[in-house]
């Protein structure tokens, strides 16, 4: 005897349907966020130096930006399968070195080493579903490996980028400056791959629910291989430009883009379980942190012994004008 | 076997063993077409890892199973979706991340390629709207920001969605334990719909009464065996409940309570729901059990979260006045410690009470944990042992052991008894009256209209609201159904 | 047997086994010359990473997320208050432990403060708070490399027949810091939390203050560290803390400790710290280059935790 | 040259080396613009030595519209990038300590590779006998370390009755180098003597008397503290070392060559050889009490030593 009563329940419908509303403006204002906080950063360096709102202003301030974005990308498979990643940054310091010397010289055995190199990050991703490990240790483990291998492909700086890299890093397209089209390109490309395609839905999902994508039928190992290979291409991706930009490498140069793209990934709107990561949301963190940490810092004319400080002082406030704005929203 | 009327699942002597315990003990089990199975048994008694099998997500130690009448070796989840079953499990299976087409997409290898997000919010909207009419849920929502019982909706739907493969059994591993008497009745009633459409289905509830009047045929098993099986006529609720044992001379529910009440309790609680306009307040005093009835999410949970978060800081419209405690329904969520023994989760209410100096005593944790577990009969041979080791049912007893064996003079129930077996509820009957008798207050949402026999006074809940306050000779299921659909007042 | 079996399924003991087979394969390289002064000096190591990795353990074991990146800024100042309060000075010796302790503790809290009232990430809250502090240090200790009281310095090499005494006392810490983490409530209310800090808050532990502590231990744990690292290294300095990032969490997991948060253990810390040193002992005893070192010591550590392999999941 | 700006970009300040850099530069720079010799001279400090900030830093000074940048980069060739982007934009470069290889920058060097070589000249007057060395080395993967590093693999080879029979890497940091120390010397043979690369002397030192191994011949590298330790040694026993490393007042002869440049002399060489700073057993002492506490022998140069030295590299 349970009866159907159509007529309430809808009224129950429009009940929740204000509340959806309510829930959807949330998550639009959540998604919202990133973006502010990079209106934020810009809005006070156009205040600070107007000379740096230009095309040429933009494609010096914002074209280091572009490896730590693919850097940020990188990571951000990485978390989305609930996992992080702590040698992305010498990583990165290894593609450099391998472009700045085989790529050029010897492009097939470069191309080579570099292929090789996302297959070990794919292993490693086979590696820690199988055996179960924290794939924190693995990673640190893998730094490194990384940086030591940096440093046998180039024991001291040097070496130079390929002239057809330093010629793309060096493009000049009309109006709109090369950095903001790449950043465009990367965010775009990766959120149509990882939130529009069948695949990407099982992707994200093995780091939402990975025991329910398993009952499903799905394999979890090819998740986690799948995402840690990609990893590896954007880390491939995030040397090369870095070297473009350098023009040449260091065994150390790309070390602190560890800790740079895993606040990249939050700053975006990731979390670090859940698989709750987004594309757009990472590559504007990286530019919000690329801008906050040097141009901002450079036209404040802050003294010497307190520049450092002003850096993390940046970060806080940007992090905290988001928290504003959310509690706003509850 | 012939091909033309195979059974479309057989088990034959299928054995399970976790590490000492033994799931499952040779079960011979099958479903036909056109059938509705009905599965019941007391809590751990094997029926969720049965349809483990059934559904390819594990392989039994030792038997065979057949499906559509050939002998399959290499079973598994996807060659039981190419078979045509698909399982609905007892622990939620949706990605809290996505919305909810692309949880839809999980289930279906083949919806890919151009245009497959409108083909996944078509399929799951149109189920949605099949079995749930008027169910508020969208395509688009993500998963994570809807109630446990709009996940439970979206799951069941989601199951008896077709694309490419055939789609011949359905098994629902306690599909109601979240949802409202409303829409549970919604789900009963397409059941018996794609039943009788040729389509075959199992049922596993500890409603009796769901499976009583849905099942065509029904299978009792009881530590790890069938005991029975036989046609749904040929039972009834008390052939049942002997058959799954343990609670033979139990059926005196609810006869005589709040016989000898104290006339002046004091007071424990006094509540104001935040939505609440006209200055009604929940009370409950001293020995009170208080029902919290209505709709599934309409602001019950929130207002015992609101009185549990006041009694630690002063909030407004909250006045708690001794110590609470909480046994949650959402366990998953809200309720396990998934690293630790069931002792550790039994005891975390009660650390400061275990303490001998400064250090908490194993000794005395043990203690609480060994009387409870016979108390309240949680199945197992090591209260050591993880607690996931515990059949759904068995981890909510230890919850209700958690709360019940800490200090706490109020309890507060987020409708608790989800996934708890008929015996072990009609214990848990008696031991809340029984702890009301001595003085403890209980608040008690539910979901099941027959718990509120239990209660001394029903609050129904309509939009974050209280509109009706029920004595408990007032209560009938007709007048909770009015008020929970009638105008708000 | 049996034993020795249970002994294997302990998650820390691969950190010591792997402690065991460096050592075991230096004193083979040098032929067993050196074998007990290499023990000697990784223990007097050892000390300074197992005290802030307990901290950091007790930070991690709060659940995903949680981190202290801000330990090496807070060694590196806490280091410069204990020197200056000391100012070579040996009955000030007391007062400028103190000194370092508050500094760290303070540092810790104003994380959490961090973390609680702006809702900031702890990774990202600890990170910039790093900065923070490293400006402060510089401009409070110049760069300059300030120098411990004769006693304190002894103090921090003081060895009885080979052992040093810094390490018997911590390895007394660390058993308190063992039976607070398994025996104490504030212990279980950590591994509550990290296990699901929802269901903690509803078990009744008070999420809030529990957070707070750990976060301020973590803190202390930082600032005596830098005191006695300025001790032991004969001088404070704004990098002395610096190994202490990476190290610091690697001694936590490779201790067996689950990053996913609520299980933990105390002595993998230990395990993990003193192969860490023994591994350095052995690449600089093979002699090898800067780059073999950094990829052996890589592919060891990946090598040892595939050996330990993972837990298995239940359900 | 009253109306010309002139940026510095550095890349870390935490110890003592920098610091006295720059105060040697905020010494020199303040008075030059109190006497309108510049119109501004701004310091630019990034934190942790990274590349890519730096790079970075650089790119948003020339947005900046300075006429001049002065730099002690993070890396001799992977800045070139940015260093180019600067002379496009019509910005005079000079760079020192850490050089850059760009062409069109200015170079102030000092022959780190002659001081290597030096070092072991020095040390075969001491240890006339020959024997045992151990190599601290400094960051890996640095120009600075493979110059030193080279200079002393050269001395060796002069000196066949020096064998280098050990070698760590202390990245130019006492603790870090003292920690390595320690780790090597119980399988190590007996030293007499350490070369190194500067400031990581007196860490070496303390690891030494730690072990309870003899006190070899450590060369010095100009801190105070490691002046300190050797006049201990010499008021104790007559001992007796040598002390090398680059002035951090180098950075203020950087700024007045940029000074040149600017004010429109073309004759400046790109590559100006300045002579390192070193003491020996006869003038230490004398420098001593000059040193802040912990800090590290410097000299800041004028208007006129630039000058000189300008014309002494003008072949
Ligand atoms: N992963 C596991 N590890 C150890 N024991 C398990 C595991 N899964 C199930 N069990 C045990 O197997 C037995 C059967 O459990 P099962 O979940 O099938 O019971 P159930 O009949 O579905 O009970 P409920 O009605 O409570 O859901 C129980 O004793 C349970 O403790
Ligand atoms: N109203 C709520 N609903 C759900 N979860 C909550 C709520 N309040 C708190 N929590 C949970 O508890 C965590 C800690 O909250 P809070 O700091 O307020 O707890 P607390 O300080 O322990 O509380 P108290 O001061 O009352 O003891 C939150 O991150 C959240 O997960
Ligand atoms: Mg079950
Ligand atoms: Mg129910």
């Amino acid at each position: 005897m349970r009866p159907e009563m159509t007529a309430a329940s809808l009224d129950t419908a429009a009940r929740t349907s204000a509340e959806r509303g309510a829930l959807a403006r949330a998550r639009l204002l959540r998604g919202l966020l990133p973006a502010l906080s990079l209106a934020l950063v810009l809005l006070a360096i156009a205040w600070l130096n107007p000379r740096a709102i230009s095309y040429f202003g933009f494609s010096l301030m914002l074209n280091l930006a572009i490896p730590i974005a693919l850097a940020t990308i990188a990571q951000m498979f990485v978390i989305a399968g609930n996992e992080l990643d702590l040698s992305i940054g010498t990583f990165v310091g290894f593609v450099g070195c391998v472009t700045a010397t085989w790529l050029k010289d010897a492009p097939l055995i470069g191309v080579a080493i570099l292929l090789g190199s996302i297959g070990i990050y794919a292993l490693l991703g086979a590696l820690i579903h199988l055996r179960n490990l924290p794939s924190i240790v693995v990673t640190l483990g893998m730094s490194f490996v990384w940086q030591g291998l940096a440093i046998l492909v180039l024991p001291k700086p040097g070496g130079k980028a390929p002239d057809w890299l330093l010629g793309l890093m060096a493009f000049k397209p009309p109006f709109v400056p090369f950095p903001i089209i790449a950043a465009l390109l990367i965010g775009l490309i990766v959120h149509f791959g990882l939130m529009r395609t069948s695949y990407g839905v099982i992707l994200r999902g093995s780091g939402g629910n990975p025991a329910a994508l398993g009952r499903a039928g799905w394999s979890l190992l090819r998740t986690k291989i799948v995402l840690f290979a990609l990893a590896g291409l954007f880390g491939v991706l995030s040397g090369m430009a870095l070297i473009g930009i350098t023009t040449s490498a260091d065994a150390n140069i790309g070390n602190g883009y560890t800790l740079l793209a895993i606040a990249g990934v939050i700053l975006g709107g990731g979390e670090f379980v859940g698989g709750r990561v987004s594309p757009i949301g990472a590559v504007i963190g990286a530019l919000t942190l690329a801008l906050a940490a040097s141009p901002l810092l450079t036209f404040m004319h802050i003294p010497p012994d307190w520049q450092v400080a002003a850096n993390g002082a940046i970060l806080i406030i940007v992090l905290a004008a988001r928290v504003l704005i959310s509690r706003k929203e509850r | 076997m012939p091909r033309g009327n195979a059974d479309i699942i057989r088990l034959n002597g299928a054995e399970k063993h976790f590490g000492a315990v033994r799931a499952l003990g040779g079960v011979d089990f099958h479903v036909g077409p056109g059938e509705c199975v009905g599965l019941v048994g007391h809590n751990g008694a094997g029926k969720s890892t049965l349809m483990h099998m059934v559904a390819g997500t594990l392989v039994p130690d030792s038997g065979q199973i057949g499906v559509h009448g050939d002998i399959e070796d290499n079973y598994s989840v996807s060659r039981a979706q190419q078979l045509g079953i698909r399982c609905v499990f007892q622990e939620l299976s949706l990605c809290p991340n996505l919305n909810v087409a692309e949880n839809t997409r999980i289930n279906h290898a083949s919806l890919r390629g151009f245009g497959w997000r409108r083909k996944a919010a078509e399929l799951i909207a149109a189920k949605l709207d099949e079995i749930f009419p008027g169910h508020s849920i969208s395509a688009s929502d993500i998963v994570g920001d809807l109630s446990i019982g709009r996940r439970q909706m979206v799951e069941v739907a989601r199951a008896f969605t077709v694309t490419q493969d055939r789609l011949d059994l359905v098994i629902l591993d306690e599909p109601t334990s979240s949802l409202d008497a409303h829409t549970a009745g919604q789900l009963l009633a397409f059941v018996r719909r794609f039943v009788a459409g040729g389509k075959s289905c199992i049922l596993i509830s500890h409603v009796l009464g769901e499976v009583l009047r849905n099942a065509d045929r029904i299978v009792v098993m009881r530590d790890g065996k069938v005991v029975v099986a036989d046609a749904a006529t040929a039972f009834d609720r008390n052939r049942l409940v002997t058959a799954m044992g343990g609670a033979e001379a139990r059926q005196k529910i609810a006869a005589q309570i709040a016989a000898a009440k104290p006339a002046a309790s004091p007071l424990r609680v006094r509540a104001r729901p935040a939505a609440q306009k006209d200055g009604t307040d929940l009370v409950a005093c001293a020995g009170e059990i208080i029902g919290l009835a209505g709709l599934a999410g309409h602001g019950q949970t929130d207002l015992l979260l609101a009185i549990f978060s006041g009694a630690s800081r002063a909030r407004a419209g909250i006045e708690v006045t001794a110590p609470v405690a909480l046994v949650a329904g959402d366990r998953q969520s809200d309720g396990i410690f998934p690293q630790w023994s069931i002792a550790e989760n039994i005891g975390i209410r009660s650390l400061a009470r275990l303490r001998s100096g400064l250090l908490i005593s194993p000794q005395r944790e043990a203690e609480l944990a060994a009387f409870w577990q016979k108390k309240i009969g949680i199945r197992t041979p090591d209260m050591n042992n993880n607690i996931f080791s515990l059949s759904g049912g068995n981890q909510q007893k230890a919850l209700f052991a958690r709360a019940l064996g800490s200090d706490a003079q109020i309890v507060l129930m987020d409708d608790p008894m989800r996934g708890v077996d008929i015996g072990t509820k009609l214990e848990v009957y008696d031991l809340v009256r029984e702890e009301a008798a001595r003085g403890r207050t209980f608040l008690w949402y539910t979901t099941e209209t027959e718990e509120l026999d239990n209660c001394d006074h029903i609050y129904v809940f309509k939009n974050g609201r209280i509109v009706a306050n029920l004595r408990r000779d007032e209560l009938t299921e007709e007048k909770i159904i009015q008020s929970s659909f009638g105008d708000a007042a | 047997m049996t034993s020795v079996r249970s002994l294997l399924t302990k998650p820390w003991i691969w950190s010591f086994i792997g402690a065991l087979l460096v050592w075991l394969a230096t004193i083979a390289f040098t032929g067993g010359y050196g074998g007990g002064g290499m023990v000697t000096a990784a223990l007097s190591l050892a000390v300074f990473t197992v005290i802030v990795g307990v901290g950091q353990m007790f930070v991690i074991t709060l659940g995903p997320g949680n981190v202290d990146l801000s330990l090496p800024a807070n060694i590196g100042l806490a280091s410069a208050v204990a020197m200056k309060v000391m100012d070579g000075n040996d009955s000030m010796i007391a007062v400028g432990l103190l000194a370092a302790l508050a500094c760290g503790a303070a540092i810790g809290a104003a994380n959490y403060l961090l973390i609680w009232a702006l809702r900031i990430p702890p990774i990202i809250a600890t990170l910039s708070a790093s900065f923070i502090i490293q400006s402060i240090d510089i401009s409070y200790g110049r760069g300059l490399q300030i120098k411990p009281p004769p006693g304190f310095a002894d103090f921090a090499n003081w060895q009885v027949l080979g052992i040093p005494v810094l390490a018997i006392l911590t390895v007394l810490f660390t058993v308190g810091a063992a039976i607070a983490l398994q025996r104490m409530i504030y212990g279980r209310s950590v591994l509550a939390i990290g296990q699901n800090i929802r269901a903690a808050w509803l078990a009744g532990v008070n999420v809030g203050r529990i957070r707070f502590l750990t976060y301020t231990l973590s803190g202390a744990l930082g600032g005596i560290d830098g005191a006695l690292l300025a001790g032991y290294f004969r001088g404070a300095n704004v990098d002395i803390g610096n190994e202490y990032l990476l190290a610091s969490i690697a001694v936590v997991v490779i201790g067996g400790t689950s990053v996913a948060g609520g299980k933990a253990n105390v002595p993998g810390v230990w395990g993990a710290a003193l192969f860490l040193v023994l591994l350095l002992t052995m690449l600089n005893t093979f002699g090898v280059s800067a780059g073999v070192r950094l990829l052996l010591t890589g592919l060891i550590i990946v090598g040892v935790i595939t050996a330990a392999g993972g837990q298995k999941a239940l359900r | 040259t009253s109306g010309k700006k002139i940026a510095f970009s550095n890349n870390y300040a935490g110890n003592s080396w920098r610091q006295a850099m720059l105060d040697s530069y905020g010494i020199v720079t303040k008075k030059a613009v109190a006497d309108k010799v510049v119109g501004a001279a701004d310091i630019f400090t990034t934190a942790d030595k990274e590349v890519p900030t730096q790079a970075a830093q650089v790119q948003n000074l020339i947005l900046q519209g300075y006429d001049a940048i002065v730099i002690n980069a993070a890396s001799p060739d992977a800045l070139n990038g940015a260093i180019k982007q600067a002379c496009d934009a019509g910005i005079t470069v000079v760079s020192f300590d850490g050089t850059v290889t760009e062409p069109c920058a200015y170079r102030v060097v000092v022959d780190f590779k002659d001081m290597g070589k030096q070092e072991v000249e020095q040390m075969a007057k001491f240890q006339p006998k020959g024997g045992n060395l151990l190599e601290i080395r400094g960051l890996a993967g640095t120009s600075i370390d493979d110059a030193i590093h080279a200079g002393i693999l050269e001395g060796v080879a002069a000196h066949p009755e020096f064998k280098i029979v050990g070698s760590v890497t202390g990245d130019w940091d006492q603790t870090t180098a003292q920690k390595a120390v320690a780790t090597i010397l119980p399988s190590l043979p007996d030293i007499v003597g350490v070369v190194d690369q500067g400031g990581d002397g007196y860490g070496a030192a303390q690891a030494f008397a730690a072990a309870g191994k003899p006190r070899p011949t450590i060369i010095m590298g100009n801190r105070q503290d490691e002046l300190q330790w050797w006049k201990e040694q010499k008021d104790k026993d007559g001992y007796q070392t040598w002390s090398a490393s680059i002035a951090p007042g180098v950075s203020s002869l950087a700024f007045w060559v940029a000074q040149q440049v600017l004010d429109g002399r073309t004759d400046i060489p790109h590559d100006l050889l300045v002579p390192y700073l070193a003491f020996t057993q006869d003038d230490f002492e004398a420098e001593l009490p000059k040193i802040p506490k912990g800090g590290v022998a410097s000299h800041e140069y004028t208007q006129e030593d630039a000058i000189a030295a300008i014309k002494a590299n003008i072949k």
